[in-house]
């Protein structure tokens, strides 16, 4: 059974002979083959970001006490089919004073920014893209392509409430980038590199355990920064209705909307593939050494169930305030996420020898009281303000 | 092959590119991304000799990162004083703001 | 030429090309753009010098942080300049003299460099292990990985509060 | 293949390429029926006022400041965090003592106000 130990190789091999055959060079032969797989992989990208349109319509109808999309086929699953041909039969509406090339080409970058980290992904042991040994900091850059793609957006759009609302995308971006890469570190620090197949692998070979065990606090932030970097809520107040429309989308339309959209939905899949991958084991589970194709669709399960929780948050919580949003990252995240770093890196530096239960009890439990310090500072915050204002009233009534 | 030359050509090209941005344009921030190119071109010095020489010595990446700090701190204060003289002043061509000239 | 060959001369038009319309063009946050364009080119020059850590840095500092501060700073300050009238001062000319005899001297002196026809020597080891090794090594360079958490600090603190002065 | 960056390079054209014939085939299939009406600048269905210059709150430009010097600190905290493995205990100290000191820097802002949102 080479094919389901190996599948990639396989098909390698066979595309290989094949084009020898009808003798091509070797180096072209190769370059053909990586083009196929790439193009073949982008497209199932796009075919499940399609699917994650039918998925997210479903799942917040049940959150709202609804049924959502049940017409086009069992269960409405052909639904996002006749949406996409609608969107392109759509009239495509260029305002009058838009910056023309930043215009079109600010939906590409978005959906592209999105597409590119797939590039270094690894969906299974033998499945991956490219093994990059700076995959965590390539991630981070096709992230500010994204950020770049917003503020082309509202700028080109010629529009009061698009460059608003790209602005406060932008900050809110920006800012949750702070606390996502210091969360990004911490892999780094435990597993001894940036390169996400080898973080993947320090999950479970040599008794390696998954990081969410050894760094809790790690994941959580991660997932905080996360849904903030895609603008979802708590933290859409880019996109806040009531007051600036929709944010710095507003004056596309057909296609092009359908393209931020898109690539919306896709990232915030991609998030749940990578809290998946760092600290959840990426593909790993039982018999997926043996049978990537079964490591892949662990990772894609694992990735839905990081993209549910995310849906979750999205479809529980009510928006928060700019202020609110800043202040929670700048005073609380950031620093917190520092500090976690700076415990991580000693304390993994101290126990590297020790058996790996110590490690991790010893992991587990810096975490622990770390959190119980920041809740009991917090607490003699709140406890301080309390008085304040208790002290202010009584001298009022005075 | 590519020759080490043809590297600090284009790095000499860009930071006369650079240096022409410098001294020609009138706006402070346009200004600043001259300076920005001409940083970039010492960058792209400091890699290929590392690349073309012993590269088993880190020092010209080692270079190159304080170069982006440095590049990171002057736009940092750099757009910050452009700003500032916006405020006061208004304005933020470099002609107009000619309070020290005789 | 071989693949190689290509590969640079396309990134060396591309980096060019963008860097004369940063120069030139009167819309600043065009000019802003065309630096983003400039600075990936420089990326990908990087990648194809193998500096793979460089490489991505160069995108997420140059591209992820510095052009989003420069177009914030164009934002903040357009009031006054409207992007029709020539953003070149008077002695243009004379800059455009200056920076071709530059460029003239540069060619000369890289013309007299003795290594000048270098070809690349096989990449040692694993450049980003020795590169991560040699930034935190007390037998190396610890001192200028310090020095530039107390700039970053002074950068910070002087910039913030340049810019916040009322 | 041999050089990762050849293969990223290819997936990079194709990622931008899938999304542009996305956009070519809408403006194919497309009706394009444009008046002033229509392309006007959307603002609620009132009568667009004015250019989209609007006052730009200088707060943002202090976030992405600060985010500028803790962006370039991370670039540096990447190869440190690479190193603890196989370096002294002594090199983790210096990271935190990096930390330490841009700490400072965030601690100054939040003492002069400048992250409360006014």
């Amino acid at each position: 059974m080479e094919f389901l130990s190996d599948p990639i190789k396989v098909i390698y091999e066979w595309l290989m002979l094949t084009f020898t055959g009808w003798s091509w060079a070797g180096w072209v032969s190769s370059l053909v083959i990586n083009l196929l797989a790439i193009v073949g992989f982008i497209s199932a990208i796009m075919v499940l970001d399609i699917l994650l349109v039918w998925v997210e319509r479903k799942v917040v109808a049940r959150f709202q006490d609804r049924l959502g999309p049940n017409r086009v086929g069992p269960f409405g699953i052909f639904q996002p089919f006749p949406d996409i041909i609608k969107l392109i039969l759509k009239e495509d509406i260029t305002p009058e004073g838009a910056d023309r090339v930043p215009f079109n080409l600010a939906p590409i970058l978005s959906l592209g920014s999105v597409l590119f980290l797939w590039a270094v992904v690894p969906l299974a042991s033998r499945i991956y893209g490219v093994d990059l040994n700076v995959a965590l900091l390539y991630l981070v850059a096709a992230g500010s392509i994204g950020t770049l793609s917003i503020i082309m957006a509202g700028w080109a759009s010629n529009n009061k409430y698009a460059l608003l609302g790209a602005y406060r995308m932008v900050a809110n971006m920006i800012s949750y980038e702070i606390p996502m890469v210091v969360a990004l570190l911490i892999p780094t620090v435990l597993a001894g590199s940036m390169s996400l197949k080898t973080i993947t692998e320090a999950q479970s070979t040599n008794g390696g355990v998954w990081f969410v065990l050894v760094s809790p606090l790690g994941a959580l932030i991660f997932l905080i920064a996360a849904i903030a970097e895609l603008g979802r809520s708590p933290f859409d107040l880019n996109e806040g209705e009531s007051e600036i429309v929709s944010g710095y989308h507003i004056e596309y339309s057909g296609m092009k909307f359908g393209l931020f959209y898109a690539g919306e939905l896709l990232h915030a899949f991609t998030f749940g593939g990578f809290v998946a991958a760092l600290f959840f084991g990426g593909w790993h589970g039982p018999w997926a050494e043996q049978y990537p194709l079964l490591g892949a669709f662990y990772f894609v399960a694992k990735a839905m169930f990081g993209y549910w929780v995310i849906m979750w948050v999205k479809y529980t919580v009510p928006r928060i305030r700019i202020d609110h949003m800043l202040a929670f990252n700048w005073k609380f995240l950031t620093p917190l996420a520092f500090a976690l770093l700076m415990v991580t890196a000693v304390v993994h530096r101290v126990l590297l020898d020790v058996p790996t239960w110590l490690y991790v009890a010893g992991m587990f439990l810096s975490n622990v009281i770390l959190v119980w310090i920041t809740v009991e500072v917090l607490r003699a915050q709140a406890r301080r303000e309390r008085e304040a204002k208790a002290s202010a009233q009584l001298a009022a009534a005075d | 092959m590519v020759h080490l030359s043809w590297y600090i050509f284009l790095s000499a090209a860009l930071f006369s590119i650079g240096l022409y941005g410098v001294l020609a344009r009138k706006n402070a921030i346009a200004i600043l991304l001259g300076v920005e190119l001409m940083l970039n071109a010492a960058n792209i010095n400091l890699v290929s000799f590392w690349r073309y020489g012993n590269n088993a010595l880190m020092g010209g990446q080692v270079f190159s990162i304080i170069v982006f700090a440095v590049a990171a701190a002057e736009v940092a204060v750099g757009l910050a004083l452009v700003i500032a003289v916006y405020r006061s002043r208004n304005t933020i061509v470099a002609d107009e703001l000619d309070l020290l000239k005789w | 030429m071989t693949a190689e060959q290509i590969i640079f001369f396309l990134t060396g038009a591309l980096i060019l090309v963008s860097a004369l319309m940063v120069v030139t063009t009167r819309n600043l946050v065009h000019a802003a753009l065309w630096l983003v364009s400039t600075l990936f080119g420089v990326a990908v020059l990087f990648a194809s010098l193998d500096a793979t850590f460089l490489a991505v840095v160069q995108v997420v500092v140059y591209i992820g942080a510095i052009a989003i501060l420069f177009i914030f700073a164009v934002m903040l300050t357009r009031r006054n300049l409207l992007d029709k009238v020539p953003q070149t001062n008077a002695g243009w000319p004379w800059a455009a003299l200056v920076a071709i005899s530059a460029f003239a001297g540069l060619v000369f002196l890289v013309g007299q460099m003795p290594n000048a026809g270098a070809q690349k020597n096989v990449v040692f080891g694993d450049p980003l292990m020795a590169l991560s090794m040699a930034l935190v090594s007390p037998d190396a360079y610890v001192l200028a990985f310090e020095v530039a958490s107390i700039m970053l600090l002074a950068a910070l603190v002087g910039a913030v509060y340049i810019a916040n002065r009322k | 293949m041999e050089n990762p960056w050849v293969y990223l390079g290819l997936f990079l054209i194709v990622g931008l390429l899938i999304p542009v014939a996305a956009i070519v085939m809408s403006a194919i299939l497309a009706p394009r029926k444009p008046n002033p009406i229509k392309m006007s600048t959307y603002e609620c269905g009132m009568e667009t006022v004015g250019d989209n210059w609007i006052q730009f709150k200088a707060q943002y430009y202090v976030f992405a400041l600060a985010f500028l010097i803790f962006d370039v600190e991370t670039v540096f905290l990447f190869p440190w965090a690479m190193s603890l493995n196989v370096m002294p205990l002594f090199v983790a100290v210096e990271g935190v003592i990096f930390i330490l000191i841009l700490l400072a820097g965030l601690y100054y802002i939040w003492q002069k106000g400048m992250l409360d949102w006014v």
